[in-house]
């Protein structure tokens, strides 16, 4: 099969939406003329035309208020949105608006819209830029949230955004744009709301989506040395989540770790942690576990960034202490 | 300011809508507070009375496939818009048969068949929104255009001034209608703004803009004519100041601390109804006799609306789990 | 000892701060001609003056951030956001600047502000005006979030906030503000990070914040009647989170169920649930409930809203279903 | 525009000081350009080459109690306003001996004791702030002002707009600079604004406005004293449009594809440094041979700076949760 990056995957999804959709447009800070700041959406002002690759002034929430009124008049605008941290910005629109204009008009108005944008930090770009706000658009009844960590999801949850008749938050994460993976040449689609068992285990479920699927899949590799069998689960959605995936997987290993980027508080591991203790508590031979981002600002200095996210050998920890007889040493993670 | 076109006269056809159209809302609004007063609506309730010319005279100039957007004191601009004042009541009375099946409320009504798109209870919130509408305008290649209303206090909001330039920049088909009613709740224009003159902000984006007698409907159909064949030609946006008043409180809930019953008694003096009223009889255009007929099929209609209101159901239990998305369960995302 | 509202307890406590810190200054929408939306700051203009309660633009981003700018010279703000609804016009002044500028600048500048708001539905205020927000501003590093339910714990906590060297959300519920309660008349404050156990008990564990503090005690009343003896915790504050309040309880009831009016998914009642899941595994005889708002948009129809608030009888029947033989029924929650 | 006060000629010691200035300015961000390539630096790294008068002239004319706000692209106003390079450059390093004891970075300067107050990355997030450092001047009756920088990209946020009007309404001690290099990353000022005169849009809030060269420091020292005269003598806001370029991409990542080289070339005709130079020596105020001098020892200070930088320790782990509370404990939130 062919390889891809999960830029191109993005990028190709994109390109054939457009090609096949006339109403589709996109629209964002800096996607044409310069090309895009992950490098997305270059070569599309080329082929496109700047209608429908439309450089934006800084404003965000002007753009995706102005997305959401396209939507509204049946157009299919992509918002590039930069990074997550200038969502806050525009978090208005996206919340008050884009997600409550249907159920306010009683069933009337769908919002069909994406908005793309970069999250997660590990570039020392300091405190303002290297945020995972991720859980905050999950936790919006009325919007999807896509967080793809393959170029095969990549390409095949941005197919199905692009056809959906909901807001969809199209999360990507700024440490996989390289990431490469085998993505068929002939139509597929990734439905949201269904996770992916990337690795069948027994021993222990660890969950995770955009880099921590990633990571969760480099831990079991290392966790298989020690003669430990972990499955693994990459969510690909937050909303919807597949919890019978996760529950399913965890009836079978009796045991949970969550890990995420974002920080531990409020974080949608803990969501995920307590939605399996409700469904699944007497498979549970450990308490569900997360590990996470620190609960600081993001540091910029390097050595204190690496220790600000989570790593491998912190899923291997956390693996261990939900084991029999580890269980002591628990509080202390 | 921009010069004024040569104004045309109304027909005596016009005549007749703009009043019907104007006392339609006055008494829907009383009948409102009444209803609110009987605790029969709920939420907030922000009456459009002293206002009408506005909505009226700027509405008249739209075609139904214009669309609309406003605060949520916009029960007038739905009215004006076509909506089925039945409808509109039902919603403010929260039933099943409200133009948002009951679950926006007064301050969310919507009604896509008229193209009218809300309704909104952000501050400003709606503009950038109307831009959006103007784009998908633009990008279908569409000649429909979309007017915006919102008050004196949205302009110092961020949002009002990303959504001015978006406009400019993208020459997008939007007339935007600043409600200057002298007071954003009980600040004062003056206390907020650092220019009163509203319409100037429009000047630094290159939008021609101009102010209007809020009170004469007739003036604010002239200048909504202008500006409708501006944005509809593909000119851009046009800015419109309309200078009106409230005459009731800003909410149900307020009791005007902010202001004197002097101020408020000599801005009902300028009330746009009798005066329209006025002129017509002046004119030859109606005697009092037809005018009351007319103000009798009004508050017939009214009257049905709010009967319609009472005996209709509230929604089904159902219906709160319904309109969270197209498509999925919403019961079913995690 | 006197009583007095949850209204007045804010305001006295106010009033008593501006009077005793001339660095204490009001800035909001209309909290002085108009007398406050929720009439909170009534009188305070005539008694402090134009430049001490200063009526804003309506302009959220440009109030918090003059707060804190104003903070980190010195000043003492207090800003009043009139409801959290539209504190998310301002939530990159809060999260990206108040929240994070001690840490960027590396412990120089503090940011001692108050940002007062209103949460909460349950007014048919409509899809737009009833939002529960709080969950994110407790997730966020360098914020602290106050969430009194009564007058006693309104004024207490508020004279912290007014001495406090971080920015302080100060949550208060609008349907809470007629409630009456003793409150002494001598000085007196309440700590960030401490819990109330408003009610002891031996069966379970209910812990609630806001108005659904006041609902636990009434789930209580009603338990009570039922043979079952509950314990009540009140938070009082979200961050610092007195998560050791919790757990001691959890210890001695075995069960909990946490009680918030937010949206079910992504609340903090699932944090607080798997944190004690962390915590007091061995100490659970049943999983932690949460008893949440439903995941919707608010709706405005009197019946509906009326469903999408928990109500005692929600609290009760979560109670019930974690008591022995109720198991079974636990998955039809 | 306002009219321009007559200039008054700078004495000898000026000019020097501002040749230093911009000349150390220069300097170190060339030093940063080259240890980010050799990756002693990470993350983003924003160069102010080409602009260096316009923090130095608009700087020069604050006393060390007034405070300084800017962008992320902030190396200069912060040596500007007295900030040891050492600190700087240990920052961008992300050493502890860095002026945010490394944990800002590049784009997170900060200094109380020099009145540096950052150093902002969310483009115009730091314009309200500085109404509020105005703000508290006003409410503590002191007579500091502040100066905020900000790009021309900047102007097209909300927060810009509410800045402004808050800021004239309160009448604020603060000096909006705008720094109008053309460009916002690669969007050219004419795709983003409605309007490019961006000092126009300071008229309609009543704020005195005025373009000045930000190519010549002498220029901007002249506009900077006036707008400081104003500001501290309680008049309120002043706006200054600083017409520049950047010579160097919007940042180390940028390939530059939405300008051409020829544009380039052209801006560094202007180079504002050799131009001052060139005045000196005109003006028989140095020879080359003082300019030399003075250029060798910026180029020891800021070897001396890339030294300390190297030479510095990492934070220390335990920095990880400190600062982020005063007083509490991090670890101990939840
Ligand atoms: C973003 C936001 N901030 C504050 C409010 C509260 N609020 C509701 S109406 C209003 C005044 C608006 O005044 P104006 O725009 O003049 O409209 P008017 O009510 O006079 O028609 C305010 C502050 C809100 N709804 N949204
Ligand atoms: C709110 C926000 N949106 C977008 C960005 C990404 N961004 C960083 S710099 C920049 C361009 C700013 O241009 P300008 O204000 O002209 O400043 P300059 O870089 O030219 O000095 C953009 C869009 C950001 N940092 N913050
Ligand atoms: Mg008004
Ligand atoms: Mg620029």
């Amino acid at each position: 099969m062919p390889e891809m990056t999960y830029r191109d995957a993005i990028a190709e999804a994109l390109r054939e939406g457009m090609r096949a959709d006339p109403n589709v447009f996109l629209m964002g800070e800096d996607i044409g003329a310069y090309g895009g700041s992950y490098v997305v959406t270059k070569g599309f002002l080329d082929e496109f035309g700047e209608n429908r690759v439309r450089d934006t002034p800084i404003a965000e929430s002007g753009i995706v208020g102005a997305a959401v009124g396209a939507a509204m008049a049946g157009m299919r605008p992509v918002v590039e949105m930069m990074t997550i941290n200038f969502s806050l910005l525009a978090i208005d629109q996206i919340v008050n608006h884009a997600a409550k204009l249907l159920y306010m008009s009683g069933g009337q108005i769908p919002v069909p819209c994406v908005v793309r944008m970069v999250t997660g930090g590990g570039s020392q770009l300091g405190a303002q830029h290297s945020q995972n706000l991720e859980a905050w658009y999950a936790r919006v009844p009325g919007l999807l949230v896509a967080t793809p960590s393959t170029p095969y999801d990549a390409m095949g949850l941005m197919r199905e955004a692009l056809r959906e008749r909901n807001p969809v938050m199209f999360i990507e994460h700024s440490l996989l744009y390289r990431r490469k993976g085998e993505v068929p040449a002939g139509w597929f689609t990734v439905p949201m709301g269904k996770a992916a068992v990337t690795r069948e285990g027994k021993d222990v479920t660890i969950a995770g989506y955009l880099r921590t699927a990633m990571l969760a899949e480099e831990a079991a590799d290392r966790l298989e040395r020690e003669g430990i069998d972990a499955e693994v689960v990459d969510l690909r959605t937050l909303r919807p989540l597949d919890l019978d995936t996760i529950v399913a997987s965890v009836q079978k290993t009796n045991r949970l770790v969550v890990v995420e980027d974002a920080w531990r508080t409020g974080g949608f591991s803990s969501e995920i942690c307590q939605l399996v203790s409700e469904q699944a508590w007497d498979d549970l031979d450990a308490p569900p576990t997360r590990v996470n981002g620190a609960d600081v600002p993001a540091p910029y200095a390097r050595n204190l960034e690496a220790l600000a996210y989570p790593v491998v050998e912190d899923i291997v920890a956390a693996v261990r202490a939900t084991l029999p007889g580890a269980r002591a040493d628990y509080a202390r993670l | 300011m921009v010069d004024s076109i040569t104004r045309q006269s109304p027909s005596r056809e016009q005549f007749v809508t703009f009043y019907r159209q104007m006392q339609l809302i006055r008494r829907f609004e009383e009948a409102a507070a009444l209803s609110y007063q009987r605790r029969k609506i709920g939420g907030f309730l922000h009456l459009y009375i002293g206002e009408e010319a506005v909505a009226t005279g700027m509405i008249a100039a739209l075609r139904p496939s214009d669309t609309v957007v406003a605060s949520y004191r916009e029960h007038g601009h739905a009215l004006a818009k076509g909506m089925d004042p039945k409808a509109a009541m039902a919603e403010l009375y929260g039933k099943v048969t409200g133009c948002s099946r009951g679950k926006g409320g007064s301050m969310h009504l919507f009604d896509t068949s008229i193209g009218f798109l809300g309704g909104y209870a952000i501050v400003a919130g709606q503009m950038p929104i109307a831009v959006g509408l103007g784009l998908a305008a633009v990008q279908a290649g569409r000649d429909d255009v979309t007017m915006c209303f919102f008050g004196d206090g949205a302009v110092n909001e961020g949002e009002f001034h990303e959504a001015l330039n978006l406009a400019k920049i993208w020459n997008t088909p939007v007339i935007f209608v600043c409600e200057n009613n002298l007071y954003g709740m009980g600040t004062a224009l003056a206390r907020a703004h650092a220019v009163q003159e509203i319409y100037r902000r429009a000047e630094v984006f290159n939008i021609p803009s101009e102010r209007a007698d809020g009170m004469d409907v007739l003036a604010m159909y002239d200048v909504a004519r202008k500006a409708v064949e501006h944005a509809r030609s593909g000119n851009g946006p046009y800015f419109i100041e309309a200078m009106t008043y409230r005459f009731r409180a800003h909410s149900m809930a307020d009791p005007e601390l902010y202001r004197t019953k002097e101020e408020v008694a000599r801005w009902r003096q300028r009330d746009p109804i009798p005066r329209l009223r006025a002129q017509m009889i002046e004119q030859g255009l109606a005697t009092e006799a037809d005018l009351n007929a007319m103000d009798a099929v009004v508050d017939r209609q009214v009257e049905e609306a709010v009967r319609f209101a009472e005996e209709s159901p509230e929604p089904p239990v159902e219906d709160l789990w319904r309109h969270v998305y197209v498509g999925y369960d919403s019961k079913d995302m995690t």
